[in-house]
């Protein structure tokens, strides 16, 4: 086992770029990044790390994968991180259904047609994303020909977005300086 | 402690940047790295090596004066806010001048009118070094690297986004809107006098026009239209008539000649 | 420091779930994901699976930011990696967009006519960049004449800057030092 002060640094960024390869990394390329050193010293070293990591028995562990290196959780644990990934809070929306929403948002109650008009594009699918997030509900028909359904926001939507009522949207009067400039 | 400045040049700030044309100048490094009349005043004590508690009030006026003279001069706008303190620095230094009341016996009231300025100066100053702080802060931070995402499916109902996401995706589809409606009105404005000019135009050059190959001629449903009325108009000033051989066939227009000596040729 | 099996399994699958979180998990996630433990219990856990794992000294660590833990590699690797990743340091924010944040940090939540009373200077730009960058968020509005919009700093605010809170900010009177410089 290498115990110098430059193997140790050279271990530490090995596990380090293990960490951050999208792909299982080869000791070629760890040589090659680490400054041209030599592929069978590197991969010495990076078998060491990989030895070392795993003796903790900790919930990661680093294989070898199509020739490289690859840092994962441990098998045994797929049950709890299934779970966590159930349960964790989604991403962003989509900017197309934020756009919908917003728009939705300010011309309230709302048509199909109309929001479609607005933002020039077809907007089924954002429309019925938002309704599967029960972010906006169906407000009554429209009196016109065809009868279209009109939309609006939901209670979902005012918790949401941390808003008492509706008259707390922002206005274009309170960003008026940032949009001017 | 360290000059921001010269770590880290301004990126989006205010229109400060000094021009050519004076770089003998001595202000000339220096303006660029202003942004505010509270860092022009703080250079200004820094550089004149007074304390910040003891204002040569006349002597910093007259030097700063000198900087919005120099500004002027230099063709840089001169925000609003530089005046606002050049009145406040001016009515201070009026004060200092006059003569203390001698019938206020209330020491408070006859405080130092230099205060409420010193008093923002240090309040200022405080925020300039937290700046720095956090800027030392995301420089460790940038330094760090996480995982790269794991390609897992997105489910759940909890949304990332502000209100002002909301806000900002509204304003861009409306400008997008606008866009979209100005573009098309600059489209319907080839206007029908247009039309029937060239028309007219046309006319003058040849005694029959292909109505179909002119409907063709269109590139929206507007000019369309457009054409259309300009031959209405046309025929409803007798320039022309129009003439199909066949049902469903070519239209042709064919101009009327006014003079009465001159018979039609019907085809 | 734990030793049951049942203490070292758990510490295992915390390492585990702190690996694939995307943002800092806080310990009553963790909690919530293990099955509903007490959250104390498992803060105390997740501190010694912090602690065992920094101990190592290898290429990566595990902090507390904003309220959760997070594994990250070490600054010092920074070179290594940008190479690997060929990334650039992020686009640094403006002294003024700087200065704008310290002042919304200390004094939130904060309006912008009081920030620019502040820092003497019109601050709409830096507000504008800061809202974008999502370093701050609307946090309501104040309840005086005109209502203006009232801003925060967010939580993305606590990534990029490391903080686990807002009491890790230095007091703002510990400034007062720099002035007479």
């Amino acid at each position: 086992m290498s115990g110098s002060k430059n193997d140790r640094e050279l271990k530490a960024a090995i596990e380090a770029l293990i960490f951050v390869s999208e792909e299982p990394i080869t000791a070629n390329r760890l040589a090659e990044i680490l400054g041209d050193l030599d592929p069978e010293d590197v991969e010495a070293l990076a078998n060491e790390v990989m030895a070392e990591f795993n003796a903790r028995e900790g919930g990661l562990e680093i294989r070898r994968i199509a020739g490289g290196y690859r840092m994962s959780t441990r098998p045994q644990y797929h049950e709890v991180l299934r779970r966590y990934l159930r349960t964790r809070p989604a991403a962003r929306l989509s900017l197309a259904s934020l756009e919908t929403l917003a728009v939705i948002a300010y011309k309230q109650p709302i048509t199909l047609p109309e929001i479609q008009e607005i933002r020039g594009k077809n907007s089924v699918s954002s429309v019925k994303t938002l309704l599967e997030k029960r972010l906006i509900v169906p407000k009554g028909r429209k009196p016109v020909a065809g009868r279209p359904i009109m939309y609006g926001t939901s209670k979902e939507f005012l918790i949401q977005f941390g808003l008492n009522d509706l008259s707390e949207l922002p206005s274009i009067e309170d960003f008026e300086d940032f949009i001017t400039e | 402690m360290t000059d921001p400045h010269r770590i880290m040049p301004e990126e989006d700030g205010e229109p400060m940047e000094a021009s050519t044309g004076l770089s003998s100048s001595p202000y000339k490094v220096k303006l660029d790295v202003f942004e505010g009349p509270l860092d022009l005043l703080l250079h200004l004590i820094k550089k004149e090596q007074v304390s910040i508690y003891d204002i040569p009030i006349a002597r910093i006026t007259e030097q700063y004066l000198e900087y919005l003279r120099l500004m002027h001069e230099m063709d840089i706008t001169i925000a609003s806010d530089f005046l606002v303190m050049a009145a406040t620095l001016i009515y201070i230094k009026t004060k200092m001048l006059l003569p203390r009341s001698p019938l206020t016996e209330d020491e408070e009231e006859d405080e130092d009118p230099r205060r409420p300025l010193v008093e923002r100066l240090l309040e200022y100053q405080k925020y300039k070094a937290a700046a720095e702080m956090l800027w030392s802060k995301a420089q460790v931070e940038q330094a760090v690297f996480t995982r790269p995402p794991l390609d897992l499916q997105e489910a759940g109902t909890e949304i990332a986004a502000t209100t002002y996401d909301l806000f900002e995706a509204f304003r861009r589809a409306m400008e997008r809107l606008k866009e979209k409606i100005q573009l098309e009105i600059a489209r319907e404005e080839v206007p029908l006098e247009e039309k029937i000019a060239d028309l007219r135009q046309r006319l003058e050059r040849t005694d029959r026009l292909d109505i179909t190959a002119l409907f063709e001629e269109a590139r929206s449903k507007r000019e369309l239209i457009t054409i259309f009325l300009a031959v209405l108009e046309l025929v409803k000033e007798s320039v022309i008539r129009l003439v199909q051989r066949v049902a469903f066939g070519q239209i042709i227009a064919i101009k009327v000649n006014r003079s009465p000596s001159t018979t039609e040729r019907a085809p």
